[in-house]
């Protein structure tokens, strides 16, 4: 029995086991509070996920409180897969944004592209249609092999899973940088068209319902992810890393088949797509939510690998799969629409009115905890926060020849065309793209209609190096005016914010002033924060990326013949220059 | 006229053509299924772009065995027409129904970009409505369009005048340029290109319009003909 | 049990990009004296003893796993005592 | 001449979507019995004998034509009279 090979709930005490998953003594000595006894290895490994910052936001909580989240147009506000906002004509928007730093620093293809799986479900487990793929990447300078291998890779694999789920990548935007050298931020924005009436929340409502699981079998890949997402990398990342997630786009382009047609089935109670800490926090999120528990037999969990353990079955990070809540006795009927896609539902578990998390391998219960000390107890830190000392030099900018200036500029790899890039992406697929990449911002007809919505993703994380306040406001916006620029009306945003190490209190400063700055911009350009994403701890040896908030935008063009580009047309045109 | 789009596991471009058949050609069309093993109801086969099967092992490979094949190469031998674009040029070259195979493009990158054609062939049923020689625009977006066939084949493809398509400007290393075949009965159209990513001035390109009125032409001639 | 083991080039004469830009990429590196480097496909699986005549295995072959208008194929068996 | 065989496979524990997609497509045209399929690369190529040591080639390997990450490798060589 590999249970017996665990270590005992002493052992994980004594050793302190418990600090090898990211917990701290406090948090252990919390747990053993809520619980009232010391917990085993499983459940301290679930809860080591469950109260990471990539899971909790404990550090970032109160910063992310400061944004404004509604507005006529939110039908669904930050808390779900996705933030939704109404376009009029009974439709309406889902989008949101999500880092994949980590994953990308240690392999980059496979990084990147499981990133774009993984916000592809975040979106189509709202009941919406993935329309446009969008993302935000940061590297080093390209003078160094590594740095263009990262470049290289991180790009064939955004390619490489986008066009084969046939989404198509319509924008983004690129910055080099010393600072990402060893750190480089891979962010993917996904953006889906939905029905209001097809609106899904991810809850486990109803006693006695059925869990049901769909898609990829589950390995040992990628397991305590969500812990390494919020831990410094370190020359040695490579090694201490498990398993690295494969994605599988083919399985995902079944999963958005069959997940769209199951959205329309009234036997489906919630859907939520497994991400970070998979079933862990699919589960237990489904629960809290509806103010359930969740009981779940892990022998019926589909595996791939042989003798996993409770710990590794709850820990893994297999790409491509989804939990669901379906209506008791209705389970044949969402058998039957997945099995059109060639794919199976399996029944592994159950609503229940104790608010427990209860898992139970080979008639043993492994598990069980409750469903509110996972999420809604996880701790929230007010983190100190000290202004850094800057040390800056000014330089005085001096040139005679601004011909010269300019070509250097648009040298600059930052600044130069991305053509490179995004020929690389199919941004045709599904035949809406009116304003292709290259441009302001993409632009996509809504057929049916004679609208379109125009989406983009900024930011300038130089400015917020120097004055991050002044830039968080710069970085919204930016994204706004490329709106405009498109014909567009801005609506609302979506924000990954990826920061250094919030326990420095240099850094955390900076997580303050930067989101002063986005929430006061938004609320001004009355742009509501609908959904993001945090990535802490993006350092290399110690080093910290600058403050870089990434804003995606999303506009309403209200008539199709607003759609604008930034291409000159015409010979003797006039150029005019408007604002200050 | 009645026109089928088969739907593999992982097509992507059907919707894409099922719309350009019905939003702008404005004639019937269906989904198949790759289950299906029937297609007598149908006028004109169209196997879409996408990666069938994620393009597993090679693209086309896996689609070229479902269970439907059988009643396309049925379709192909009565001498109706058969369009496979991308990911179905990819299907027919695996099943046999055109000669020849696609490598990684030359340069190992997807490519997705507007490309200049060349028509070389404007007497088919599906370039009927197209000038000899015409320079047209259509989109390409593929990571396997090198087309390769030994030297014997491609002399034989230019003797009958199969290549219909052809590169203005090889963006995929393709031999001889080409960019889309046909059988030589000449119902049978392989190509890379995306015709239906160009029906509609709106998304900036209907230079593949003609090839779908095309189709109907010559359908509607032969209907003439024949009833 | 029997290991089947695939290996899958492309024929002599196809171009092969890949293996061209290999050993660029190789050279680049400040690996010299590398030549003809060809890129093909790897494949092993594992079958019933006795599923696994060498028939079967060419059939297997010549219908998926390589494409006999540009591939040549090569497969070695090996029989395994027990899985 | 030495002529070079390297293996790439991808790492126990590491999903392999293509190896799953071929065993199923082989057994959907009928060829049963077949299990864990993995599919790799393989790749042949010359080398100098004299460049042809084995910590060169698992540079080679490491460096570029495996994945340490997600990949194992493996070599042969084989000493070719004359090319
Ligand atoms: N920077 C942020 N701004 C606004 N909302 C955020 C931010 N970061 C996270 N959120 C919201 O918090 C919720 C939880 O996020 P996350 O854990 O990434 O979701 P999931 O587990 O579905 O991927 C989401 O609704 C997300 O939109």
């Amino acid at each position: 029995m590999p249970l017996l090979l665990e270590p005992s709930p002493n052992e994980v005490k004594d050793k302190k086991l418990y600090a090898e998953m990211g917990l701290s003594d406090e948090e252990f000595n919390r747990i053993e509070e809520l619980l009232g006894r010391t917990p085993n290895y499983t459940e301290t490994g679930i809860f080591s996920v469950m109260w990471s910052e990539h899971c909790s936001y404990k550090k970032s909580k109160p910063l992310l409180s400061k944004f404004p989240t509604t507005s006529e147009r939110v039908l669904q506000g930050p808390g779900e897969g996705a933030g939704i906002v109404d376009i009029g004509d009974e439709l309406a928007v889902a989008f949101k944004i999500e880092s994949h730093n980590h994953p990308s620093a240690i392999e980059p293809y496979q990084g990147a592209a499981t990133g774009v799986g993984g916000i592809l479900r975040d979106v189509f487990s709202m009941g919406a249609k993935p329309i446009a793929l969008l993302n935000s990447l940061r590297f080093g300078e390209l003078n160094h092999p590594r740095t263009k291998y990262l470049f290289e890779e991180v790009v064939a694999g955004i390619a490489g899973y986008g066009n084969c789920v046939g989404v198509p990548t319509v924008g983004g935007e690129i910055q080099f940088d010393d600072c990402y050298k060893g750190n480089p931020l891979v962010n993917a924005m996904c953006v889906g068209l939905i029905k209001h009436e097809d609106i899904q929340v991810g809850q486990a409502k109803g006693i006695g319902n059925t869990v049901m699981y769909i898609g990829s079998a589950t390995g040992r890949d990628g397991i305590h992810g969500a812990t390494f997402a919020s831990e410094e990398l370190t020359d040695n990342s490579a090694e201490d890393r498990p398993a690295v997630q494969v994605g599988d786009p083919f399985m995902e382009k079944l999963l958005i088949e069959a997940s769209l047609e199951i959205v329309k089935c009234d036997a489906l109670v919630g859907i939520q797509d497994m991400g970070a800490a998979g079933l862990t926090s699919s589960a237990s999120e489904m629960a809290s939510k509806a103010g359930t528990g969740i009981e779940m037999n892990l022998d019926l969990v589909p595996q791939r690998e042989r003798d996993m353990t409770p710990y590794e079955m709850m820990l893994s990070e297999s790409q491509e799969r989804m939990l669901i809540v379906v209506e008791k006795g209705r389970e044949q009927e969402i058998k039957d629409i997945v099995s059109k896609y060639d794919l199976e539902a399996v029944e592994v578990g159950q609503v229940i009115e104790e608010k427990q998390f209860r898992l139970l391998f080979k008639g043993e219960i492994v598990t069980d905890v409750p469903v509110d000390a996972l999420a809604e107890d996880a701790p929230v830190y007010h983190m100190p926060s000290k202004k850094p000392e800057f040390n800056r030099v000014s330089q005085k900018l001096e040139f005679n020849d601004a011909n010269d200036i300019l070509e250097q500029l648009l040298q600059q790899p930052t600044i130069a065309s991305k053509e490179w890039v995004y020929e690389q992406y199919d941004h045709q697929v599904q035949t809406n793209t009116v304003v292709k990449p290259g441009s302001d911002a993409a632009v996509l007809r809504v057929r049916g209609t004679d609208k379109a919505i125009a989406m983009t993703t900024d930011c300038n994380s130089r400015y917020l190096h120097l004055d991050p306040q002044q830039g968080g406001q710069i970085a919204v916006a930016e994204a706004a005016r490329n709106l405009v620029a498109s014909g567009a009306e801005p609506v609302a945003v979506t924000d990954c914010l990826n920061f250094g190490n919030p326990d420095k209190p240099e850094v955390f400063w900076m997580m303050e002033q930067a989101t002063d700055g986005m929430a006061k911009a938004c609320e001004l350009l009355k742009t509501p924060v609908i959904s993001g994403n945090v990535s802490l701890y993006n350092e290399t040896n110690g080093t910290s990326v600058y403050p870089t908030p990434v804003i995606g935008m999303v506009g309403l063009v209200h008539d199709l013949k607003h759609i604008t580009t930034q291409l000159a047309k015409e010979p003797g045109d006039a150029v005019y220059v408007i604002g200050e | 006229m009645r026109f089928a789009v088969i739907v593999f596991p992982g097509s992507n471009c059907d919707t894409d053509l099922f719309r350009a058949i019905e939003e702008v050609l404005c004639e019937e069309v269906d989904y198949v299924s790759h289950h299906e093993t029937n297609l007598e109801n149908y006028d004109a086969v169209l196997l879409p772009g996408g990666f069938s099967y994620g393009d597993y092992l090679r693209s086309g490979a896996i689609a070229s065995f479902s269970n439907i094949m059988p009643a396309i190469i049925d379709f192909a031998e009565s001498g109706k027409p058969i369009l496979g674009i991308c990911n179905g040029f990819q299907v027919l070259l695996e099943s046999g129904l055109l000669p020849g195979a696609m490598k990684r493009n030359e340069h190992l990158k997807f490519i997705c970009q507007t490309t200049p054609l060349i028509v070389e062939n404007n007497e088919t049923a599906f370039t009927n409505q197209y000038r000899l020689q015409e320079r047209i625009n259509l989109p390409i977006a593929h990571a396997e369009g090198n087309y390769e066939c030994d030297e014997g084949t491609l002399a034989d493809l230019e003797k009958n005048h199969q290549v219909v398509f052809r590169y203005a400007d090889n963006p995929n290393g393709s031999k001889g340029d080409i960019a889309g075949i046909v059988n030589e009965r000449g119902n049978v159209l392989g190509m890379m290109p995306h015709p239906e990513r160009a029906v509609e001035q709106l998304l900036g390109n209907d230079d593949g319009y003609k090839l779908f009125q095309s189709i109907l032409v010559h359908w509607r001639e032969q209907h003439a003909v024949t009833s | 049990m029997v290991k089947v083991k695939v290996f899958v080039t492309l024929k002599e004469g196809v171009l092969d990009p890949q293996g061209k830009a290999v050993e660029q990429a190789l050279d680049a590196r400040g690996f010299r004296g590398v030549s003809e480097m060809r890129v093909g496909k790897y494949m092993e699986f594992y079958m019933d003893h006795e599923a696994a005549g060498d028939q079967e295995i060419q059939n297997m072959c010549e219908q998926l796993l390589a494409n006999p208008v540009i591939e040549d194929y090569r497969y070695e068996t090996e029989e395994v005592v027990s899985k």
